[in-house]
């Protein structure tokens, strides 16, 4: 149980992946204009993260490993990670259109999203378990909607105050995004 | 005993001049009939009355001399006897230009034949609407509004409750609280009279206790009749308000958008209920009203005053203005309409004219600092914060699901703001925008339709 | 398509690599490892030639390939290359600069999804014969090399008071740690992209002005 | 008459305004700060005063020379960047050089406010994050607190907190209430503070939803993790009540909805506890409160208030 609790609030407060590792930063910056569309950014990637993080352990555990090909790691995730968003694309395109209406525009830019590839290997650095495995990627997805929805909340607040033209966009978004890691480092050591 | 409940929000302004309320103790006088009338045709809120007089004409005092021009208007008739000088387009006081007749006075006060209602405690629902739309009442308070389409509430609809204004809708205002002292008797009457026509049970009568004066004087009067009670509030503006005035007494909230029959409540203000009144008892249209005269006139007073006398003799009767004066405003501090032509007439709806000194001039906006002020003292619970960003920003629809077409523009908001940002008149646009929008758009779809129709009427034709 | 109507020449191509479609700053390409390794100006050097040799060769098969792999299963494809050049500098890093590769950990691995060279493969080497493709890795490689390595220069400077490992500020400086942390990383990028876009806007007023003067 | 026509204006109503303003609110926030730096001074002597001062020119000359330079009005004399200078002040130890309230201080006028479009833009609230980036960049100054004048040994220099989560017995209420223990300059005394932000809370500057049920969670938190003597002293050490009564009630950094609020406060104990007594930093006031800055556009944005008569659209 503790196992659980530690790796909960590691992964969405302490270690987080985007506010105190440098991970996922492009989508963090790119699809945090609006609050909505960062909330659909969010779920697509917590399902794939989860989806693929419970497949690449497999991958790991009863492909690379018996037949030592673990140095081909980053070729053999990144390819079911691609695989999976297809399939999870296809899938939904089916099942269930309105899903698919919300969240089909995220999708393909999940494959290079790279909070996906590192969470798998560093499940697997890591050493957890199946569940484990599953449940790390699932909290790090969450932890990663977090940031995301927070810079949104800022962003969109920030677009109705006074920000000088130079600040908008981008770099605005960079500072922002500093003043909230230095808010996220305060949860140092909490583990 | 029913405990009033405070509406959320409001302010609480100070009551005058240097916070001194001046008015309160001034009994009403009569202003003496001035040589000429400009009696507008447009003092109502609908389409403008149409002149039935002519340039020479001899009218009596409470002759019509227009007729209403359609459902939502109402009559215009003489405040005094004399001769039609002239009908010309006149500017009034809220800026607007409209027609208006003026009339030499010819001083003999000759009144028209006057038709008092016969039998008064029995008037139907029908006759009492037709006697209002006949006198020309429209709502005292400042809104305007025709009375006779008030008391006409839509089919499936029914009044429940009459809720009588007494909380004067301004600080500054005095004009209700003393016909309240002054005529309470009749007041209590014409309410009486409206419920027995209406079949209505009950009714009350909120007073903001800082009139206790008023307060003891209507609860004497409404002694004997049943279902009526007065109800003190506690003073907090707007609690004149239509839909707060509500809530205080009922605890019922006016759907947004909606009207107060909505909740089964009509409410009218006092000055209303006396013209009612007067018209049923006495047959006398609506030709005169109390304004009052305040801020930094030399004599504020409160003055029973002919429809039509321009505002320039209410001063001089007053004794001047302070020099000190930069603004007057038709109205009170909160939502009346500043004016620069001492020559505009007083209308039916001028409830005050005030006087006021520099600190009318806006001081200079600062950068909202997200104190919270607007949002805890907004009687309508809004967001004025985020209403302003967004009409600021041109982000209409936004403003519009923040609720700002709800936006009473009491001006709360912008009375408490640190940073003296403009809020109420920042919505005032939005509003206009959103709404002008909302008129195209619903344009655009007549105009699909139509030409549905008559695709469909073609398509019939050739099938046939 | 646009890039028939004007000739692309190798050094054009590298240029604007280099400098008018930077990465970094202007495409917003690549940014984790931008953030991520550039505590030290070493780091931020290696990080950019590592992702420059990715770049170069998976442009140049992608772009050998690229009438052979059909457009349906050409995302798996390109991943497959670039995947293989990043187990190959892997591979050699931790043979060659084993201490080097520690310190860049997980990034790595991850220039496999770095945006860059996707994008690049993508809008670049998919429709272009392989010299210009190699003349687009190459100049977008050092482009990005060059941003980071600037920008690991500075919070190097204030994180650590060096550059390259060489102390320059005075003895009694005391460093600030915040540069070296997430938060430094994110300012500094920011800060920086003002400066650059604030210098990016005076050279175009310059050269309108001169424009307008010829 | 006509003399007097002339002079007339033409305005939007409202016609009358509140004689609140902007530089009236932030002249009590800094009425009601006296209190805390007199008591820094009382204990620290002139390193603190010297401090203080340090801060507040800086901030105000930065927003000065900023908005000069970037051709703005220039609102520095809003007092609103004296109110930051001081909270910097307040919360640097005494010892501290000189240069550290200087970096402080342009940061938080600099990158945390007038990037972001000056006063009533910012999202965090600027002493706090420089107060953060200076704790984190330069640990080793903005950690070592020396002694107040009035102290018998030198060796109870060590702060409150870090003896409190040892042994509470080790530290009396009255010496916290006082102030007399080692600290930052501003936060030692926990009367001056609490006068302060009584005072603020009457005069109606601050809203009394946010401390309050800050120090009610903080308090509940650690009375269940050891007890009242232990809840009694962690509310009163340390920044909490700084924290509390003039950092999370900042109205620009917190939401603005009446839930919201109590949000926000629930939110900053609760952090503050979990830093406090788990995690890396002894102190987790500013990290906790920063944390819910941050937090604000969303707790905003899902604490909207219903307005008067709303219909629930359906579907």
């Amino acid at each position: 149980m503790s196992t659980f609790l530690t790796i909960l609030i590691g992964q969405i407060l302490v270690n987080n992946y985007v506010m105190c590792q440098f991970f996922g930063i492009c989508p963090f910056l790119g699809v945090s204009k609006k609050f909505d569309t960062a909330l659909g950014m969010g779920l697509a990637v917590t399902f794939v993260i989860t989806v693929a993080s419970f497949f690449t352990w497999l991958v790991q555990n009863f492909l690379l490993v018996p037949l030592s090909l673990e140095y081909l790691q980053t070729l053999a995730f990144i390819l079911v990670i691609a695989v999976l968003v297809q399939v999870v694309e296809m899938a939904l395109k089916k099942l269930s259109p309105t899903l698919y209406q919300a969240l089909g525009v995220y999708l393909p830019l999940i494959t290079t999203n790279c909070v996906v590839l590192a969470v798998a290997i560093n499940n697997i650095t890591d050493g957890y378990n199946l569940l484990e495995s599953t449940f790390s990627g699932c909290c790090a997805a969450l932890g990663f909607t977090l940031s995301l929805l927070l810079l949104a909340g800022i962003r969109e607040r920030m677009e109705l105050s006074n920000m000088p033209k130079w600040m908008q966009g981008f770099p605005g978004a960079l500072i922002m995004a500093g003043m909230m890691a230095i808010a996220f480092m305060g949860f140092g050591g909490l583990i | 005993m029913f405990k009033p409940r405070l509406f959320p929000g409001g302010v609480h302004p100070h009551e005058g001049v240097n916070g001194k309320e001046v008015n309160k103790g001034n009994a009403i006088r009569e202003l003496p009939a001035p040589e000429r009338v400009v009696i507008p045709l447009s003092q109502h809120i609908g389409a403008p009355a149409k002149p039935v007089v002519a340039k020479g004409d001899h009218v009596l005092m409470g002759q019509v001399i227009a007729e209403a021009g359609g459902f939502v208007s109402a009559p215009v008739h003489s405040s005094v006897s004399g001769t039609v000088a002239e009908i010309s387009t006149v500017k009034l006081c809220n800026g607007n230009e409209t027609q208006a007749i003026t009339i030499v006075n010819d001083f003999k006060d000759e009144w028209v034949e006057l038709h008092p209602a016969e039998h008064p405690e029995t008037l139907s629902q029908a006759e009492l609407q037709s006697i209002v739309r006949g006198a020309g009442i429209v709502g005292m308070g400042g809104a305007t509004f025709p009375t006779a389409v008030k008391l006409t509430p839509a089919s499936g609809k029914v009044i429940e409750k009459f809720i009588l204004n007494g909380a004067e809708c301004e600080p500054y205002l005095t004009a209700d609280h003393r016909l309240m002292l002054e005529k309470p008797v009749q007041i209590i009457d014409g309410l009486r009279l409206m419920m027995l026509s209406f079949g209505v049970k009950e009714a009350v009568i909120g007073i903001e206790d800082n009139k206790k004066d008023a307060i003891a004087a209507m609860k004497a009067a409404c002694r004997d009749v049943e279902g009526i009670r007065v109800q003190a509030l506690p003073v907090r503006y707007p609690q004149g308000g239509e839909k707060q005035l509500i809530y205080a007494i009922t605890r019922r909230e006016v759907p947004a958008g909606g009207l107060p029959i909505d909740v089964g409540c009509v409410v009218c203000n006092v000055g209303t209920v006396y013209a009612i009144q007067q018209a049923i008892r006495e047959g006398k249209p609506l030709v005169q009203r109390v304004v009052t005269a305040g801020g930094l006139m030399n004599n504020p007073g409160n003055y029973l005053v002919r429809v039509g006398t321009r505002v320039r003799s209410l001063i001089e009767a007053c004794g001047g203005v302070k020099p000190e004066v930069r603004q007057l405003v038709n109205g009170g501090p909160m939502m009346g309409v500043a004016f620069n032509d001492v020559d505009a007439p007083i209308t039916k709806g001028t409830s005050g004219i005030l006087a006021l000194g520099p600190e009318a001039i806006d001081p200079p906006e600062g950068p909202c600092i997200r104190c919270g002020r607007c949002m805890r003292h907004c009687p309508m619970k809004l967001l004025p914060v985020h209403m302003d960003q967004n009409v600021r920003d041109e982000n209409y629809e936004e403003a519009e699901r923040l609720g700002i077409m709800s936006c009473i523009e009491c001006g709360a908001c912008t009375y408490v703001c640190p940073a003296k940002r403009m809020l109420t008149q920042s919505f005032r646009m939005g509003k206009k925008v959103i709404a002008a929008r909302q008129r195209a758009a619903k344009e655009i779809a007549q105009k699909a339709q139509e030409e549905l129709k008559k695709e469909q009427e073609a398509a019939g034709k050739e099938a046939k | 398509m646009a890039d028939t109507s004007k000739k692309l020449t190798f050094w054009g191509t590298f240029m604007n690599g280099l400098v008018t479609e930077n990465p970094t700053f202007t495409l917003m390409l690549g940014m984790c490892p931008t953030l991520g390794v550039t505590t030290a100006a070493m780091n931020g050097v290696s990080m950019g030639l590592a992702t420059t040799f990715v770049l170069v060769f998976s442009n140049l098969f992608i772009s050998l390939l690229r009438n052979i792999i059909p457009d349906k299963v050409r995302i798996p494809s390109y991943i497959v290359i670039i995947a293989s050049f990043v187990t190959m500098i892997d591979l050699m890093m931790q043979a060659y600069l084993p201490d080097l590769r520690a310190v860049l950990g997980t990034y790595i691995q991850l220039i496999v999804v770095n945006c860059i060279i996707f994008a690049r493969a993508e809008s670049f080497a998919a429709k272009n014969p392989p010299a210009l493709s190699v003349a687009d890795g190459l100049g977008m490689g050092l482009g990005f090399t060059i941003s980071i390595t600037l920008l690991s220069m500075v919070r190097e400077l204030f994180g650590s008071g060096s550059v390259f490992g060489y102390t320059v500020m005075p003895a009694s400086y005391q460093p600030m740690a915040i540069m070296n942390m997430v938060p430094g990383g994110f300012i500094t990028l920011g800060l920086m992209m003002i400066v650059i876009n604030a210098i990016k806007k005076m050279a175009a007023g310059r050269g309108r002005r001169e424009e307008g003067l010829a | 008459m006509q003399q007097m026509q002339k002079k007339l204006i033409i305005a939007s109503s409202p016609h009358i305004r509140d004689s609140v303003t902007t530089r009236r609110i932030m002249q009590e926030v800094c009425l009601a700060l006296a209190p805390a730096g007199i008591a820094g001074i009382v204990y620290f002597g002139v390193d603190a005063l010297k401090l203080i001062l340090i801060s507040v020119c800086t901030c105000v000359l930065t927003e000065y020379l900023y908005q000069r330079l970037m051709n703005q009005k220039v609102t520095a004399g809003d007092w609103s960047a004296v109110v930051t200078g001081l909270l910097i002040a307040y919360n640097v130890p005494a010892s501290a050089p000189w240069w550290i309230p200087v970096v402080g201080g342009v940061f938080a006028i600099l990158l945390v406010k007038q990037l972001f479009g000056g006063i009533g833009s910012n999202f965090a609230n600027p002493a706090l994050t420089a107060r953060a980036v200076l704790f984190i960049s330069w640990g080793s100054i903005m950690g070592s607190y020396p002694v107040t004048r009035y102290m018998e040994d030198a060796v109870s220099s060590a702060t409150p907190l870090a003896l409190l989560q040892q042994d509470p017995s080790q530290v009396s209420v009255w010496t916290l209430l006082i102030g007399n223990h080692g600290g930052v300059l501003g936060e030692t005394c926990a009367i001056a503070l609490i006068l302060g932000g009584v005072y603020l809370i009457i005069r109606g500057i601050a809203d009394w939803r946010i401390p309050v049920s800050f120090i009610c969670t903080a308090f509940v938190c650690f009375l269940l993790q050891g007890g009242f003597d232990l809840a009694l002293k962690e509310v009163l050490a340390g920044g909490l009540l700084l924290g509390a009564f003039f950092m999370a009630t900042d109205y620009v950094t917190t939401p603005t909805s009446v839930p919201g609020r109590f949000i926000m406060g629930a939110g900053c104990g609760l952090l503050l506890f979990l830093i406090r007594a788990f995690a890396n930093y002894p102190e987790g006031c500013s990290f906790a409160i920063l944390f819910m800055n941050v937090m604000t556009p969303m707790i905003d944005r899902f604490t909207m208030p219903k307005y008067f008569g709303e219909v629930k659209k359906h579907g």
